[in-house]
C-alpha cells in the first residue's frame, strides 16, 4: 500500500534529522527524544484503537492485545513470539521488524539500529502506559531484521 | 543467452552500482575511468539521438548492438541509469530494467534511510536481492554451464 | 463479536492515523524546540525536501510516468495521481497564472491537519509546511524548480487550505566531466 | 438533554466539567465527585464476574430525586459523566449509550490533537460543541 | 516504410556523404496573447521550448518565425527575441515552431560524434572482438551502421519498422564502389560529389523503402 511508504519515510527523515540536530557525543538525547515523541504517539493511538473494544481482563490479555491487534496495526504484522517469566517481564520478538526490513538480512547497519527503534519503543511504552500499565521497553538486535522488545512491567 | 554487466547512474553520473556476471573482456582501463567513458558516452548518445531525430522523441535511445553484445538503457524520469549488457539473442530489457528499478532499487536503496542516493550503494541486502534477480532472470545463462 | 474484529480497524485508515498523529507528534516538539514559527517552517520544509527526493523514486516507480514537459501536465500528476496515491485525496487544481507558470491546490480534507487545533500566538506557523518541502524535493528530481507555499490553511481558520506552486526554471541534465 | 457532562482523569481529578447553565456547575461537582465511587466499585465487580461484564458503558450509577447520573469507562480509565434530569421521561437507554459514544470519540479525537499534553484539562474548541450539542438536543 | 536519411564518413570521421531522403519535421503556427505559456531557453544561438506544450508545439521544439517572417538566431528583424517576447505591447503575435533542418555544419559534427562513439562502443565490450555499433535503436527511428575494411562507414536511417536496411547498406557500398570509387575524378576520403552516385543510391533507397511494405 502507497501510504505505507509516507510513514516509513517521515519515520527515517525524524530519525535523520534528530541524529543530525544533536551533538555526536549525546545522541542518548536523540534516543531519548524520538522515545517521547514515539510515547506521545502510542498514547493517542491506543485511544483510538480500544475505543470499540471490551474492558481488558489483566495484564496478559492486554499482552495479547499489543501483540496481535496493536503490532499489526503499527507494524503491519503480528509479534512472532511471546514469551514471559510469570513475573512483570515479557518478551515479544519480531522476525521481521517493519523498520529493519529493507535495510539489512545480517550483521550490516548493526550499529545504528538503536535509532530505527527507539521511536518504536515509545509507542508501545506510551500505549502501555495510556491502558494503565507503566513500563520499561528495550530493544535488541542480534541479526537484522529480527528483533526482541523486552518490557518490563513497574507495578507501583 | 547472457547478461555480462550491469551499471547504474545517478542523475548526476555517480555510478551507484557496477555489476559483472559473465563479462569475458574487461576495457583495459582503472573502474572509475571505465564509469565516467561509458556515462560518457550515455550522455553523447542521448545528445546525438535528440539531435539526429527526424521528429520529436520522447524517450530517445533504447539500446545499441555490436558485432557481439547488444547494451540496454532504461532511465527514469528522476535521470537514473540503469545499464545493462547482453549478448545479441536477448531483446528489450525494459522490464527486467524497470523491475529493478522498483522492487530493488526503491525497495532497498530509497527505503533504507543508512544509503546516501548520491554515493556508491555499499547496502548488502541491495547487492543480495539484485544477485538473487538477475542470476534468476531467464536470460542469465553461464556459458560455463555449456548451454549453446 | 470476537475481539480482533472489535478492535482491528481499517488497517488503510490506521496507517493514515499513524501518519497523522507521528506528523503531530513532529510539529509539537519542533514548537518546543525552536519556539519560533519561522524556524519550525524552515525546518518541516527542510525534512519534506529530504522525504521529496526519496518518495519521487517510489512514485516513478510505482506509476511508471514519465519526465512532464508541461506544467499543466504536472499539476494533473500531483493532484491526481501523487496525492490520491498518498494521501487519499484529490485537491482541486486551480487559479492558474495568465502565463501558464503557477497554479494552487485547494485542499478541503487535509489529512494532515486531521484533529490538529492550532494553540494560540502560531499565527506563522505553517503546520503543514512538510507538504510544501516534500513537493519541492520531487519536482527538483524530474528538474523542475518550484517554489511552494501555502497561502491558506484551515487551521487558521480558513475555509480551505491552498497550496500554491510556481515555476521557476527547468534544471537541465548535468553535463558529465569533459563533455560539451 | 445533558444537563451536565464530565470527563475524569485515571487519577480521579476533573479534566473537564460542563453544566447547562453556570449557576448550577458547583452543584453538579459534587454529584460528579460521589459518583467516582460507584464507578470504581462497578469496574471492580465487573472484574470478578463472567466475560458479558467488561462493556464500557456502565448504565445508571445512581439516582437522585431531580437527576440520574450514568457512567462510561474507557480502556484507558478514562471515566465519562452524564447527568439528565430525572424528569426527562423520553430519554432511554440507547440515547444514553449513543451519547457516551459521541463524547468517547470526541475524547480520542481532542487526545489526538498533538498539542494537547495528555492529564491537562481539556480546552479544545471542537470538544466543547460536541459537548454542548448534547446538552442542547 | 521510410529510409530517413544517409550518411557516408571516412575513416578519420569525416563527413563525405550526407542526404536526407524522406524527412517530414513538425512545423506548427500559433498566435499567442501575452503573456507567453511557454518557456524558451537560448540553446545552439536558437530560440527553444525548454519547457511547456501547446497544440503539437512540443520541447525542444525551435523558434522558426515570427509573424510569418523567419528568425535569425536568437535575433529577429535585429531584435532580441526573448526581449521582444517579454513585452506585453509585441503581443498577439504569430510564432512558427518546429523542428529546423540540421545544417551542413550540424551534420558535419553529428558525423563526427558518431564516428567516436562507435569507437567506444566496442572499447566497452564486455565480449571480445566486438565491432562497434552497428545498430541503434531509439523510439524514433533506428540507425544502422555498416564499417567497411577499408574503415568507410555507410549509415542508414530509418524507420524503427523498416525492412532489409542491411542489404541497402550493402548495395550502398556497391553504389559507391560502382559509381564513386570508380569514378577517375573522385579523390578518396574527400566529399562525394557525382550525379550518377545519387541517381543509384535514390533508386536503391526507394526499392528498399517498397520492400518494406511488401514485407509487412
Amino acid at each position: 500500500m502507497a501510504d505505507d511508504v509516507i510513514f516509513d519515510l517521515l519515520h527515517s527523515e525524524i530519525v535523520a534529522f534528530l541524529h543530525r540536530t544533536t551533538e555526536k557525543d549525546n545522541q542518548d538525547q536523540c534516543i531519548n527524544k524520538l522515545e517521547s515523541l514515539g510515547f506521545r504517539i502510542g498514547q493517542s493511538i491506543v485511544e483510538r484503537f480500544t475505543k470499540e473494544s471490551p474492558r481488558f481482563k489483566d495484564d496478559l490479555d492486554i499482552m495479547k492485545f499489543i501483540c496481535k491487534e496493536f503490532w499489526s496495526a503499527v507494524f503491519k504484522k503480528q509479534v512472532d513470539n511471546l514469551r514471559t517469566n510469570h513475573q512483570g517481564v515479557y518478551v515479544l520478538q519480531d522476525n521481521k521488524f517493519r523498520f529493519l526490513t529493507q535495510m539489512s538480512s545480517g550483521k550490516q547497519y548493526m550499529e545504528v539500529a538503536p535509532k530505527y527503534l527507539a521511536m518504536s519503543c515509545g509507542v508501545i511504552r506510551g500505549a502501555l502506559a495510556n491502558i494503565g500499565i507503566n513500563s520499561v521497553i528495550t530493544a535488541e538486535v542480534s541479526a537484522m531484521p529480527s528483533c526482541k522488545f523486552q518490557i518490563q512491567l513497574q507495578r507501583t | 543467452m547472457t547478461i555480462y554487466n550491469l551499471y547504474i547512474f545517478d542523475r548526476i553520473g555517480t555510478c551507484l552500482y557496477y555489476g559483472e556476471w559473465n563479462r569475458k573482456k574487461q576495457s583495459g582501463m582503472p573502474r572509475d575511468e571505465e564509469f565516467k567513458l561509458m556515462y560518457g558516452m550515455l550522455f553523447s548518445i542521448k545528445s546525438f539521438v535528440t539531435r539526429i531525430s527526424p521528429t520529436d522523441v520522447k524517450d530517445g535511445f533504447l539500446n545499441f548492438k555490436t558485432s557481439k553484445f547488444r547494451l540496454h538503457l532504461y532511465e527514469t524520469a528522476s535521470g537514473l541509469k540503469f545499464v545493462l549488457n547482453t549478448d545479441l539473442s536477448v531483446g528489450s530489457v525494459k522490464d527486467v530494467l524497470h523491475e529493478i528499478y522498483r522492487t530493488i532499487y526503491v525497495e532497498y536503496v530509497v527505503k533504507n534511510p543508512e544509503c546516501d542516493l548520491t554515493r556508491t550503494i555499499d547496502a548488502e541486502l541491495f547487492k543480495q536481492k539484485l544477485e538473487d534477480y538477475v542470476r534468476a532472470l531467464p536470460i542469465f545463462a553461464s556459458r560455463t554451464d555449456g548451454i549453446i | 463479536m470476537s475481539r480482533q474484529a472489535a478492535r482491528a480497524g481499517d488497517p488503510r485508515k490506521v496507517n493514515g492515523e499513524l501518519f497523522t498523529l507521528t506528523y503531530g507528534a513532529l510539529v509539537a516538539q519542533l514548537l518546543r524546540d525552536y519556539e519560533d514559527d519561522e524556524e519550525v517552517n524552515k525546518q518541516l520544509e527542510k525534512m519534506g525536501y529530504n522525504i521529496g527526493i526519496r518518495l519521487i523514486e517510489d512514485f516513478l516507480a510505482r506509476s511508471n510516468t514519465s519526465r512532464c514537459s508541461d506544467f499543466r501536465e504536472t499539476a494533473d500528476v500531483i493532484s491526481k495521481v501523487a496525492f490520491k496515491m498518498y494521501l487519499g485525496i484529490t485537491p482541486v487544481v486551480s487559479n492558474w497564472s495568465p502565463a501558464g507558470d503557477e497554479f494552487s491546490l485547494l485542499m478541503e480534507n487535509n489529512p494532515l491537519i486531521d484533529f490538529v487545533e492550532l494553540p494560540d500566538g502560531h499565527n506563522n506557523l505553517n503546520y503543514s509546511n512538510l507538504l510544501c518541502g516534500v513537493l519541492k524535493g520531487a519536482l527538483e528530481m524530474v528538474q523542475m524548480d518550484v517554489e511552494v507555499k501555502f497561502v491558506q490553511d484551515q487551521l487558521k481558520g480558513e475555509n480551505i487550505t491552498e497550496l500554491r506552486l510556481k515555476f521557476l526554471k527547468r534544471l537541465e541534465d548535468a553535463v558529465p566531466v569533459g563533455e560539451d | 438533554m445533558a444537563v451536565c457532562v464530565a470527563v475524569i482523569a485515571k487519577e480521579n481529578y476533573p479534566l473537564y466539567i460542563k453544566a447547562s447553565t453556570a449557576d448550577n456547575e458547583l452543584k453538579f461537582y459534587y454529584t460528579v465527585h460521589s459518583s467516582l465511587d460507584v464507578i470504581e466499585e462497578k469496574i471492580n465487580s465487573a472484574g470478578k464476574n463472567a466475560n458479558d461484564q467488561r462493556e464500557l458503558y456502565l448504565g445508571l450509577l445512581y439516582p437522585t430525586e431531580d437527576y440520574k447520573v450514568y457512567g462510561y469507562v474507557t480502556n484507558t480509565k478514562i471515566k465519562f459523566v452524564i447527568v439528565v434530569e430525572s424528569s426527562n421521561t423520553t430519554l432511554r437507554d440507547t440515547e444514553i449509550r449513543s451519547m457516551f459514544r459521541k463524547l468517547h470519540q470526541g475524547y480520542v479525537d481532542m487526545l489526538c490533537n498533538p498539542f494537547y499534553i495528555p492529564g491537562e484539562s481539556v480546552s479544545s474548541k471542537s470538544f466543547s460543541e460536541t459537548v454542548i450539542s448534547m446538552m442542547q438536543q | 516504410m521510410t529510409i530517413f536519411s544517409v550518411y557516408i564518413i571516412n575513416k578519420a570521421g569525416g563527413l563525405i556523404y550526407q542526404h536526407d531522403h524522406n524527412i517530414t519535421r513538425p512545423e506548427v503556427e500559433k498566435t499567442f496573447s501575452y503573456p507567453l505559456e511557454l518557456v524558451l531557453k537560448v540553446f545552439d544561438e536558437k530560440i527553444v521550448v525548454a519547457f511547456g506544450e501547446r497544440d503539437g508545439i512540443k520541447v525542444g521544439h525551435t523558434l522558426l518565425a515570427i509573424n510569418g517572417i523567419q528568425t535569425d538566431g536568437k535575433y529577429w528583424d535585429g531584435r532580441d527575441i526573448l526581449e521582444l517576447l517579454s513585452h506585453e505591447e509585441n503581443f498577439p503575435i504569430n510564432l512558427k515552431f518546429g523542428r529546423p533542418k540540421l545544417t551542413t555544419n550540424e551534420k558535419i559534427m553529428l558525423a563526427s560524434m558518431f564516428h567516436s562513439l562507435f569507437a567506444i562502443g566496442s572499447q566497452l565490450s564486455p565480449e571480445l572482438r566486438s565491432s562497434g555499433i552497428e545498430m541503434m535503436e531509439t523510439d524514433t527511428f533506428k540507425l544502422h551502421c555498416m564499417q567497411t575494411m577499408t574503415g568507410l562507414k555507410f549509415i542508414v536511417i530509418g524507420d524503427p519498422k523498416q525492412a532489409a536496411v542491411d542489404i541497402l547498406l550493402k548495395k550502398i557500398y556497391e553504389v559507391y564502389a560502382d559509381f564513386a570509387l570508380k569514378n577517375p575524378f573522385y579523390s578518396l576520403d574527400m566529399p562525394i560529389r557525382c550525379d550518377l552516385f545519387d541517381s543509384n543510391l535514390q533508386a536503391a533507397i526507394e526499392q528498399t523503402e517498397k520492400l518494406g511494405i511488401s514485407n509487412v
